[in-house]
């Protein structure tokens, strides 16, 4: 048996699967039901001011095994009923983190307050929201509002707070030096990755909402590209999301710099015992290796890549 | 992945409640749901009503916008159907009493039809608000089951709630299975009687559905999914959790009264 | 047989299907091959002042029949030495694109006078490359960069200018506004979205350039929300772009908003035979709708979509 | 996608070429290639010299940095494998002239073994600088093949071109075919010989090869791409184009001279 612990932003997991936010997260029982299940912490769904029903259905569309879109519309029942969500997982031994979202970092430190107030472990501010003014873009696309988002969060609570970067971005890395910079203490990525499907028979876009975002396997490459370039930029650890469905996948996101990832499509179908086969796969994967801590491996890709490439295709 | 498909025939089988068959090749067996996607409406849950080749149906009980608009959809019109998801009733017992109460009746119809076929005898007890509401008791007796019938009304059958009917049957005869579904209060009644006789219950259930495939956890029902854990479960299971015809999810996941 | 052709900035094509830049467009022979198999039109590789051999293999990473990766460096002889391959295509009859890159405005404005002059009937600027100051990021992801480049060569040249837009942005319908507002008289959009891949056994990046752009079915969902976007916010003609491969998928982007669409990976292992599938492919979705002309479905989605989506995910 | 595998075996075959054999559980046919990852120099074009279970090999001439870097490479190196790619040779025919030098013959080896055991009369005339550059003659000869040399400074064999070797054979015997890889000025000799005596020909080519799926040209030759139409073409057609034996691309897509 390898040693699969890590540590991230003074947090000692098991191992380094987290459950991501938005699945398996709505209700305690159900963080409960992952955290036993194998996973060494569990996000929450990302949670708001207000109660939000979130988008009418379709909110998800399966693309094939490679992939699928979703546009849930951030469905929450608001901070303060959800605390007894946190609290039922809490009592049966779950390490939670808990996610936030909000139109303004004013809102983020009020909800960030809350949130900590629950007794989580870590905060993951989810920054793929739609700006408070509107118009399409997220608030975690443009370093200013990052920096301003997390300075604010930072300011309010003591436990680790991590900025989840999203990948609709011309340059993740920047998004993820400013989270550093304003105080995050770790950094995850990807959220999705902005994506649309249309059916042509009815000639309509099939989610609801119409844009929504692509997950799974898909974007596996879209998220190592942005740990990558993250590890390049900054010091705080990475925690890597986007497409993980095996131990391979998991070690191609330490490699590239991640110390640990967050699991979410991967659980579609296969439900949380997902957890256990990473797990063990990871496990062979680095017997065979003759590694016995996968601490180890930790941006072992980057030797010879030390320059970041100016160039691309 | 939805599958655009053309409804070729739709029944009124009640004045709220109307049956949409079209054709769908992907197999799928008594108990399993399917999401119908009404364009530029809802995408809702909707155990299938019928599971045989060639083409499979729902049936849908006016409860609110979706399912009320579906009522004046016309044949011909085209719908977005995946799946079929969740598991399936359990066919192998042979003497089974399968109760149904309103549109809970749609998911026991195909089963009861198969276990029937396969040698089983099935009893049904259909509960209803009155005589017009009934659904499916026709199709039921003529696939050769025993149908026995309640409406609150008295204007068909027992007076009264179908779960008194039921427990009447479990005492008169022995079964070997139990299958329900329908309102859950009814559903817990028809679970406490399976339990006081001894006999195994399986009960389908609903919850508010988003993804349908495991993951979102809009349906979360204790540490289970119904989307793929359910919508059948045992009655046992059912009775041992404490949301079970006391509280459900809202889609904001809010824990609201049933 | 219904009408496939279109208009493209006052070019008619006798249908939407358009060779990507970067496949096939290395000898004019080639673009002929394409054109001759029933592409309306053919792009050329992009090219840039000098020659250059682009990076060492591998180049290309195929991740499965949904994606794959590729970092060729933009391997290109240099304008001088490609007008003979363009001449040779002109003289077989195609009807040739010409896709220039550049690190500055300047550079863009000389090379598009270039290719101008070797008779092309558009040119296309690959604005997914990198800065000449370099740090990573393309010189298509700011909409500043995208004016300057877009009013420099349309001062140069009369032919149509077809901005080609990056996915790798924050918001890529403002980089289209600013195109169209430079004076650009098409977008295209997407070109490939940045990604990486690690070989978990070697422990290092498969592409020999580390970071590298995916292709293929899996950024299909990517380009139509792109262009579902950019529909919303310019009003000249949009070019779909990104993991085309079946007539299904093309009727998807013209109902996304596109008037036209380009093919790149679907091209691999069928060969140029893909625009003679999807042609009839597209002719028989059209037929069994009863639609005589594919002109009148451009952006048909729309409808009912009209206020842009200020939220999402 | 490439399949890590590690050298198991590796044979200095001459002192400027090196066999390398890997396990590799992909079918492949004698004709056909795969790109060669070097982790951290480059991944390069090799045809498969050992096409047969339990495992493939390549056969390396040092022509550059990666193949120069090859010859080093020890066994239980890792090493990257995709493909294999393009077509394969025709082994139909009955009577078969194999004509290769240097390093061609390493594609054209699997393909004479594999005719003379379908019962095949094979021929093979090899080239080679010098005696200790010879290629697989003594494989050939243990295979059935009957073997005909010759070499530049006359060390082994016929002194002087193997072209002139390819033209006698054909001239006193009758073939049904004519393989041939090597330099593409032997190849346009020998293409030449079999148009003459009436012999159909193939010839197996190279051209600079990035991506060996077909999309990014760099292959190109006339209006073939040598990685998915090649690399074996009938010698009648690349008799027909210009570029053969005189141009290829190099990797900015710039004619060069060969
Ligand atoms: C597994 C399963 C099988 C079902 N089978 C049938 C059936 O065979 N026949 C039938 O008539 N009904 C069935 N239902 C119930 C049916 O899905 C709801 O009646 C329908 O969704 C109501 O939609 P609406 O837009 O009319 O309701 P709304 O006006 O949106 O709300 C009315 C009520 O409908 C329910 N509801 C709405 N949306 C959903 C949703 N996405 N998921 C679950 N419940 C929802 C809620 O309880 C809500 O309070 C089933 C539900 C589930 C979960
Ligand atoms: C289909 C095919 C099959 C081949 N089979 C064999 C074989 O069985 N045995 C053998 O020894 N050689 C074979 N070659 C040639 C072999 O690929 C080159 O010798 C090798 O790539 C040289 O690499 P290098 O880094 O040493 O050369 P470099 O130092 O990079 O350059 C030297 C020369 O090698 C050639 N070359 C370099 N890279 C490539 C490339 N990616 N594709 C094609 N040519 C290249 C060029 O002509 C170049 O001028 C084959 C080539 C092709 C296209
Ligand atoms: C159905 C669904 C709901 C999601 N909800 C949230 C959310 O509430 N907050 C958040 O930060 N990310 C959310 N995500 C994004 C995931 O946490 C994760 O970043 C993304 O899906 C990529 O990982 P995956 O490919 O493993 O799914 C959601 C994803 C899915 C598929
Ligand atoms: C091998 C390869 C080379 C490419 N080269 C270029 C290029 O030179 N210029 C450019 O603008 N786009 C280039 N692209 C991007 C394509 O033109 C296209 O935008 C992208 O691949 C998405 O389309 P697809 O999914 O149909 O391939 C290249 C793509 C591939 C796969
Ligand atoms: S409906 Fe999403 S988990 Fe069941
Ligand atoms: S090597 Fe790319 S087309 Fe042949």
């Amino acid at each position: 048996m390898s040693d699969l612990s890590v540590e991230l932003a003074g947090i000692r997991l098991r191992n380094p699967l987290i459950l991501a936010s938005g699945i398996w997260g709505e209700s305690g029982q159900s963080l409960v039901g992952a955290w036993d299940a194998g996973a060494a912490g569990v996000i929450t769904k990302s949670i708001g001011s207000r109660p939000r029903p979130g988008y009418p259905n379709p909110t998800v569309e399966e693309l094939g095994s490679w992939g699928m879109l979703n546009a849930m519309g951030l469905p929450n029942p608001g901070i303060r009923e959800y605390s007894r969500e946190i609290a039922f997982a809490r009592e049966h031994g779950a390490l939670v983190i808990g996610s936030i979202f909000g139109g303004t970092a004013e809102e983020f430190a009020r909800l960030a307050r809350e949130m900590a107030a629950t007794g989580v472990r870590a905060l993951e501010l989810n920054l793929s929201c739609p700006h408070a003014e509107g118009f399409g873009t997220e608030i975690g696309s443009d370093p200013r509002d990052v920096d301003e988002v997390v300075r604010a969060v930072v300011r309010e609570v003591k436990i680790p707070v991590i900025a989840k970067i999203t990948p609709n971005a011309a340059d993740p890395a920047a998004l993820a030096a400013a989270a550093e910079n304003a105080g995050a203490r770790a950094i995850s990525a990807i959220n999705t990755v902005r994506a649309l499907s249309i059916d042509p028979t009815l000639m309509r876009p099939v989610l609801a909402h119409g844009i929504g975002g692509l997950s799974g396997p898909a974007i596996k490459s879209v998220g190592l590209a942005a740990v990558w370039q993250i590890r390049q930029r900054v010091r705080v650890p990475i925690v890597g999301v986007g497409g993980i469905s095996s131990g391979a996948d998991v070690l191609e996101y330490v490699l590239a710099g991640a110390c640990a990832v967050e699991i979410g499509t991967a659980v579609a179908h296969e439900g949380v015992r997902v957890f256990g086969r990473l797990a063990q796969e990871l496990d062979q994967l680095l017997s065979k290796k003759g590694v016995s801590s996968l601490r180890e491996l930790v941006g072992g890709a980057h030797r010879g890549f030390e320059i970041p490439a100016a160039d691309f295709p | 992945m939805h599958r655009i498909v053309e409804i070729e025939d739709r029944v009124l089988e009640t004045p709220s409640t109307v049956t949409w068959r079209f054709p769908y090749s992907v197999p799928c067996a008594p108990g399993q749901f399917v999401m119908v996607w009404i364009p530029g409406d809802d995408e809702i849950p909707m155990s299938l009503s019928y599971t045989d080749e060639p083409s499979k149906g729902v049936t849908i009980k006016a409860m609110g916008s979706a399912s009320r608009h579906a009522q004046s959809i016309s044949t011909g019109s085209s719908i977005g159907i995946r799946g079929p998801y969740g598991n399936r009733f359990d066919l192998a017992p042979r003497r089974i009493l399968a109760v149904g109460g309103g549109s809970g009746t749609a998911v026991l119809a195909p089963a009861a039809e198969l276990a029937v076929r396969s040698g089983a005898r099935v009893t049904c007890a259909l509960g209803a608000t009155t005589e017009t509401e009934l659904l499916f008791a026709t199709r039921l007796a003529a696939s050769g089951a025993r149908v026995e019938v309640a409406t609150d009304d008295g204007s068909a059958g027992t007076r009264g709630f179908v779960t008194v009917v039921a427990d009447r049957l479990l005492r008169e005869q022995p079964f070997d299975a139990v299958w329900t579904c329908g309102p859950e209060v009814m559903m817990r009644k028809v679970a406490e009687s399976a339990r006081s006789h001894g006999t195994v219950g399986y009960g389908s259930v609903e919850r508010h559905m988003k993804c349908a495939i495991g993951m979102c956890d809009a349906c979360a029902l204790g540490p289970y999914h119904v989307c793929v854990d359910g919508p059948v479960f045992r009655t046992e299971i059912l009775l041992s959790l404490e949301e079970f015809g006391r509280t459900k999810r809202d889609p904001s996941g809010r824990r609201v009264p049933l």
